[in-house]
């Protein structure tokens, strides 16, 4: 093997860059915009060539040898106590590979975008510090070689998430949005917080890899699994389970799912950045990384608990979301709760067991799911901050860069066949789903989310780019810098089909080992299963049109869907509900339990304590009528005899520092008298 | 006939001036002359000792006069600009003025 | 050292070093008393050159009359009141303490002197004080103390100003 | 008093007695300079033995010019040994006395000469002749005001301290000449060859702040006060960026000794650069530093406001007349010669000749020619650059030419451990530039130079 030295340096330098910017644009005056943004985008640029060197690296690597898969670790003791030592690591493997590439150039488009976008705010630079924060905290998190490292990264994203999110602390609901999604995600959090404590306490390591002796590698798993806990269940399980939730919480799973259609409050750009590209994915990665806990059962034969968990979650979210986004009227929350979809398909697969199809799905997702937001972002900068697609429409005339970028997006998000890499992706998915064991319920599920998509999306497109313009301004086509990142996305979003396809499934032997062969007649190999999906796409799309297309659509007026079925329609509108459920349960009984703390603090305690400062009160009174008649007396005849020698004692002490220094010498005097003659 | 004993006499006499100095007589600044005068004999005591000493290779005596010369330019410095600072507040520079901590 | 020239040499320097010592401690002007003490020190000085210590010598000079001596003079300027002459009470009675516990060290340290017979040993006549050698033994052996002597002057440099600085409350 | 017809006798006699009661400290030296020519002479001429000895002293001497006034020496101190039959310690005595009137009459002529120069020079700078009636070119102009200094009246202000008023223009005079016995003139003619010969000077140079001191106070008045007190601020804050200057030199030629100094820029560079610390970049810019630290060291232009005659009229020097007040000016030139030498000795190559082929010129001469072009240099800044202001002038010392003596010094270590070559040359020249630069920026936003506004007719 080549001499891998330089690895864990380059490792180090990719978040350590964007961190550096932060640091610098903190510091600076917040006055220094182009340097801000300079800096930010230099080092992201950096940062994007450090990782296509690793990538190239492993590839080449993963080349040589056949099975296995290139993986290296590299760990360090970040402190001692007494004889154990915690220990931090950078990981690299196919998986951060794959994603360190697309983070930092998805990061990095968007920084780019951002120039253009956020030209006109006046906390440009402080946008910027931001970004290349949560670009330092998502690098770091996808490099760690640790639970704790990533957990670290992990709150440090959430906290740039929180901090972008309320960008615009002016608006009240921005500041909602950004304490909303920090609450739901802590609360996930904690799982994975308690997770991985009660991993270390068990394993004492945090490692992931550590030649033998890291937490997802064999032996750990063999007394992970053997050992039981409450009810029975393997620790492994629990140890998984708890990991989920903070990786539900991050990527919107359902029930955690609320706060991110909330979250695109927040600058355009970071919605694309954070909540769609890169941020919620960390759920997923962190479910990918730590794959083999999850999978880790006594029995091999058996479906891990833990998984069939993530695939129930992950097949309802992408239902249960899809189905929302149906009836909105944000551009942005329509991404949003797809958004939320997708990443359900992404646990799914990865529920499944479809490691490389779930990460696939991630990466293809990210590339047009930050077109797709970035064109909306176009979209909303032309129409001169609207939002609602019922005052927008005909805007193909007016934008048509955006027109073309957002139908490629549009198309890879509903998967049209072949040359969309959702297509591929979604494929896989199916396909996984087809042959699960257990259940063929996430089967049909999946197959209604992708109906379902299909239509939402057309639903959008014939709102925003057909008809006739409703809107009050003149819409216009975005600058250079913004759709430039649109174009280099959009050829993203179509190329990346090429690596994943059945004929040459290059991807999924690069994340799982094993050699690529090309095969053409692959494609074809489940062609039902296709078929059934094109045929899915198809409908969808084409009610969408039905439903939206054919006819004039108004500002005020009840949507296509309302007509034909109102209740349903005001349903999904509302979300479901989930909110106002959260709103009457959750909430509520903290309230009550407010109150109630409330009452007893004043009732109860405050009464028990004024009774004891009475009978207080009481004892010391009479004190005081003893200590004045009795002591004092005494006391004072003694003190006054004292005062009176003691002030012919200070006489002696005059203040003079001459009188001092003369009996100071006598003494020395005397000393050395006595000292060398007596 | 010049001998070590002759110059710890000299600094001997110095000293005691000095002393006096800083005992009798009614000016801060001369009782910080006195304190220089004291310092200095003892540095040419330390020259006298480390001249007529068994080990004058080492040093010793020398270096620590050196030291002895910078320290007292700082305590000189320190002490009258203190004594500036008593004088703007008391309008004296009398010691038996500067007694407001007596008993 | 006991050439005839030397002898002079230490006579008359140690004559002007007593007298300039007994005029800065005594006299009633009390800039002719700072001026003495220059003189004092210029006396000093020339004993540590007679003694073989040219480099202590000269610094002698450059620190203390070029420098500390000069700074009394300021400080006397600085603190003459407007209105008296620059004059102090002369010897009074009591001023008696003073002399006598003052005679009273110099008896003790001149019997001890007188008392210890071992003092009197004859040296060979050493080198003179080779810079090169206190150089090295500066940057060597008493690097610390050289540092920390660094620290003080610096302590004591911005004190000063800062004593000296005409605060905002004063004046 | 009004002279009569009656008085013939004591009318011729008088005017010798009023100079004589008058001015006792001018007949003194007067008689004192008469007496040692008049015994000298006889002596000479009582006593002429073995003139062999004396002949062969002259031929030693003029065979070889470069060691002309050592040898002439020796061959004098031979004469008296054998001629005279002189005891060890006369010899001693004579040949101090010697080195001391040599160094007299040479300092004496370049003083006397100097205080010509300075004057033809500025008028000549202001579009004016100077002085030109006493003599060709007005040559003798120097006896004049010597003569007119001596016959002055001595006036000692009432209230004045009379022993510091008197012993002032010594004190200053004094350390102003020691500095002349250390200075080494030529190979071995240094006349005191001192180990700790820098800080001899500089210990000196300290010793005069004291001078100006008794001579501000002794004056019993305001503007002798406040022109000394601003005087020796000055001396005292100049006297470091002056030291800062020469220590990189001892650093580089690891000597306190001015001998030792010299010998070390021997040498040529390609056979025609002379080795001199001043064409190297820290010496450059410790020149510099060190002359213009010596301009304000001996209070000349534009350094020259303790003595500001528009606000203090003449500073310390107020109240003194007639001989003391030649005896300042004494040592004040002096002082700029003295301190010239030593800039000659530190940067300049001392007594080395400045091209190889000119090394058969006396070193001597070399040093003189050195010393009075940094005369001239200080006579023609004297009438170029306008007098500083009070502010400028600490601010200038402190936060400007501190800090680069400090990076001078560090230049010359780095140059000293870059070994002097072209990386030597850039790291030094880059880290004397760039405090350089920054610090002139600080000074020049700090004190602004803007137009001098005249106001002639307000108040």
């Amino acid at each position: 093997m080549a001499d891998s030295s330089w690895i864990p340096y380059l490792l180090c330098l990719i978040p350590l860059l964007p961190l550096a910017a932060a640091g610098v644009t903190a510091l600076a005056r917040p006055s220094r915009r182009r340097q801000a943004s300079i800096l930010t985008i230099a080092t992201l640029s950096v940062a994007f060539v450090l990782a296509l060197v690793l990538f190239v690296q492993v590839v080449g690597a993963g080349g040589g040898e056949a099975e296995a898969v290139f993986r290296r670790s590299f760990n360090f003791t970040w402190f001692e106590f007494g004889a154990s030592s915690l220990r931090l690591g950078l990981l690299l493997d196919p998986l951060n590979a794959g994603m360190l590439v697309m983070v930092s150039f998805v990061g990095l488009l968007i920084c780019i975008y951002s120039v253009g976008y956020m030209k006109e705010d006046a906390n440009f630079a402080r946008f910027f510090g931001f970004l290349a924060l949560f670009s330092f905290a998502m690098l770091g998190l996808l490099v760690a070689n640790s639970l704790l490292l990533l957990f670290i990264c992990w709150e440090l994203v959430g906290l740039a998430s929180y901090l972008l999110i309320g960008f615009w602390y002016q608006k009240p609901a921005a500041v909602a949005a950004s304490r909303k999604a920090f609450i739901t995600t802590r609360i996930g959090d904690l799982g994975l917080f308690l997770g991985m404590i009660w991993l270390y306490s068990e394993s004492g390591t945090m490692l992931f890899y550590d030649g033998g002796a890291g937490l997802l590698e064999a032996s750990s798993l063999t007394h992970l699994t053997t050992t039981f806990t409450i009810g029975g269940m393997a620790l492994s399980t629990a140890t998984a389970l708890l990991i989920f939730c903070g990786a539900a919480g991050k990527s919107g799973q359902f029930p955690l799912h609320v706060w991110l259609p909330d979250a695109m409050e927040g600058p355009t750009p970071v919605s694309a950045l954070i909540h769609a590209a890169t941020m919620v994915a960390a759920g997923v990665f962190l479910v990918a990384r730590a794959f083999p806990l999850f999978a880790a059962s006594a029995d091999p034969d058996v479906v891990s608990t833990a998984l069939q968990v993530v695939t129930w979650v992950g097949a309802i979210t992408a239902v249960f979301a899809a189905c929302i986004a149906v009836a909105q009227t944000d551009i942005k929350r329509i991404l949003a709760f797809s958004t939320i979809s997708q990443l359900g398909y992404m646990m799914l697969a990865l529920g499944l067991g479809g490691i490389s199809a779930g990460i696939f799905h991630l990466i293809a997702h990210a590339f047009f799911k930050a077109l797709l937001f970035l064109g909306a972002g176009s979209v909303i900068h032309g129409c001169h901050d609207v939002q609602d697609i019922r005052r927008m429409g005909g805007l193909r005339r007016f934008m048509p860069l955006t027109f073309a970028t957002y139908a490629v997006g549009m198309m890879a998000l509903s998967g049209f066949p072949f040359l969309f890499s959702g297509f591929w992706s979604k494929e896989e998915i199916l396909h996984l789903a087809h042959v699960w064991p257990v259940s063929s319920l996430p089967f049909y599920l999946a197959l209604f989310g992708a109906f379902l998509t299909a239509f939402y999306m057309t639903r959008q497109m014939a709102y925003v780019f057909f008809g006739s313009y409703r809107g009050s301004h003149s819409p216009h086509e975005s600058p250079g810098v913004m759709t430039v990142p649109l174009m280099l996305l959009a050829t993203g979003a179509v190329l990346l089909s090429l690596i994943a396809t059945p004929a040459w499934s290059w991807f999924h032997h690069f994340i799982e080992g094993g050699q690529t062969h090309f095969e053409m007649a692959a494609i074809f190999e489940g062609w039902g299963l296709m078929l059934l999906s094109i045929v899915l796409v198809g409908s969808g799309v084409g009610i969408g049109w039905w439903l939206y297309g054919r006819q004039v659509l108004t500002v005020d007026g009840p949507d296509a869907l309302e007509q034909k079925v109102p209740r349903l329609y005001q349903a999904l509108a509302q979300r479901l509900y989930v909110d106002e459920f959260y709103e009457a349960t959750v909430i509520r009984l903290q309230r009550m339990l407010a109150c109630l703390a409330e009452i007893l603090e004043r009732r109860v305690w405050a009464g028990a304590v004024m009774l004891v400062a009475a009978a207080f009160r009481a004892v010391s009174r009479l004190s005081r009528n003893i200590d004045r008649s009795f002591f004092n007396g005494g006391f004072d005849q003694g003190c006054s005899s004292l005062r009176g020698s003691g002030g012919r004692v200070a006489r002696w002490q005059n203040g003079d520092i001459q009188t001092y220094l003369g009996w100071i010498g006598s003494g020395v005097v005397l000393l050395l008298i006595f000292f060398a003659w007596l | 006939m010049i001998s070590l004993p002759i110059f710890l006499i000299l600094s001997a006499i110095l000293f005691s001036l000095g002393l006096f100095a800083v005992l009798s007589r009614h000016s801060m600044i001369l009782l910080l002359i006195g304190v220089e005068l004291m310092l200095a004999s003892a540095n040419l005591n330390f020259i006298a000792f480390w001249r007529f000493g068994p080990h004058p290779e080492a040093m010793t005596g020398a270096l620590f006069v050196l030291f002895s010369i910078a320290v007292a330019a700082a305590e000189a410095a320190v002490g009258l600009s203190l004594i500036l600072l008593i004088y703007r507040h008391l309008r004296s520079t009398n010691p038996k003025d500067v007694n407001s901590l007596h008993g | 050292m006991n050439s005839l020239s030397e002898i002079i040499a230490f006579l008359l320097i140690s004559s002007l070093t007593l007298g300039a010592a007994i005029a800065a401690v005594g006299l009633r002007n009390i800039v002719h008393c700072g001026l003495s003490l220059a003189v004092f020190f210029v006396g000093v000085a020339g004993l540590y050159l007679l003694l073989g210590a040219e480099f202590i010598g000269f610094i002698q000079l450059l620190v203390y009359v070029g420098a500390v001596a000069v700074l009394i003079m300021f400080v006397i300027l600085l603190t003459r009141p407007e209105d008296e002459a620059a004059k102090l009470p002369g010897l009074r009675w009591r001023q008696l303490p003073g002399v006598l516990i003052a005679a009273g060290v110099f008896l003790v340290i001149y019997l001890a002197i007188m008392r210890s017979p071992s003092l009197l040993r004859d040296v060979p006549e050493p080198a003179a004080l080779s810079i090169q050698a206190v150089g090295e033994a500066l940057v060597s052996g008493h690097l610390l103390a050289l540092m920390a002597i660094g620290v003080l002057l610096t302590a004591a440099l911005i004190g000063a100003a800062l004593f000296a600085m005409e605060g905002e409350d004063g004046k | 008093m009004l002279p009569t017809e009656t008085q013939p006798q004591t009318q011729r006699i008088r005017p010798a007695l009023n100079f004589a009661a008058r001015r006792p400290w001018c007949t003194l030296a007067l008689l004192i300079a008469a007496a040692l020519v008049v015994g000298t002479g006889v002596l000479f001429l009582l006593n002429l033995k073995a003139p062999g000895l004396l002949t062969a002293a002259l031929m030693d001497a003029l065979s070889d010019p470069g060691q002309a006034p050592v040898l002439l020496k020796q061959g004098l101190l031979n004469y008296l040994e054998n001629g005279w039959s002189f005891a060890p310690w006369m010899l001693e005595l004579t040949s101090i006395f010697m080195v001391i009137g040599t160094l007299l009459a040479v300092f004496g002529v370049i003083f006397a000469l100097t205080s010509l120069v300075e004057r033809k020079v500025l008028a000549r700078i202001q579009n004016r002749f100077g002085p030109n009636r006493v003599g060709p070119w007005g040559l003798f102009q120097p006896l004049a005001d010597a003569v007119k200094m001596l016959i002055k009246e001595d006036i000692v202000p009432t209230g004045a301290d009379k022993v510091l008023h008197l012993l002032a223009p010594i004190i200053m005079l004094v350390p102003a000449l020691l500095v002349l016995a250390i200075l080494p003139y030529g190979p071995g003619m240094a006349p005191i060859e001192l180990g700790v010969g820098i800080l001899f000077f500089f210990a000196l140079g300290a010793t005069t702040e004291v001078g100006v001191f008794m001579a501000g106070w002794g004056s019993n008045n305001k503007y002798s006060l406040i022109g000394a007190m601003r005087s020796i601020a000055q001396m005292i804050s100049y006297e470091i960026p002056l030291f800062l200057a020469a220590l990189s030199v001892v650093m580089l030629s690891g000597s306190l000794s001015p001998d030792a100094i010299v010998s070390a820029q021997s040498g040529y560079a390609f056979s025609f650069v002379p080795h001199w610390f001043v064409f190297t970049p820290w010496g450059f810019a410790g020149f510099v530093l060190f002359f213009t630290a010596a301009l304000a060291e001996s209070n000349r232009s534009p350094f020259d406001l303790p003595e500001g005659e528009s606000e203090l009229v003449a500073g310390h020097m107020t109240e003194y007349s007639g001989f003391k007040y030649a005896v300042f000016f004494m040592a004040e030139y002096i002082g700029l010669l003295g301190i010239c030498g030593f800039a000659v000795a530190l940067f300049l190559g001392g007594w080395h000749a400045p091209l190889p082929w000119l090394e058969w010129i006396p070193g001597y001469l070399w040093f003189f020619i050195k010393l009075y072009s940094l005369v001239l240099l200080a006579i023609w800044v004297r009438g170029t650059v306008p007098r500083m202001r009070g502010d400028h002038l600490m601010g200038f010392a402190w936060k400007f030419m501190i800090p680069m003596g400090f990076a001078i010094i560090l230049a010359a270590a780095v140059w000293h451990y870059a070994g002097g070559g072209v990386l030597g040359w850039v790291a030094s020249a880059v880290i004397v530039l760039m405090p350089y630069l920054a610090l002139g920026r600080v000074v020049s936003i700090q004190y602004p130079a803007s137009r001098r506004v005249y106001r002639f007719s307000e108040s």
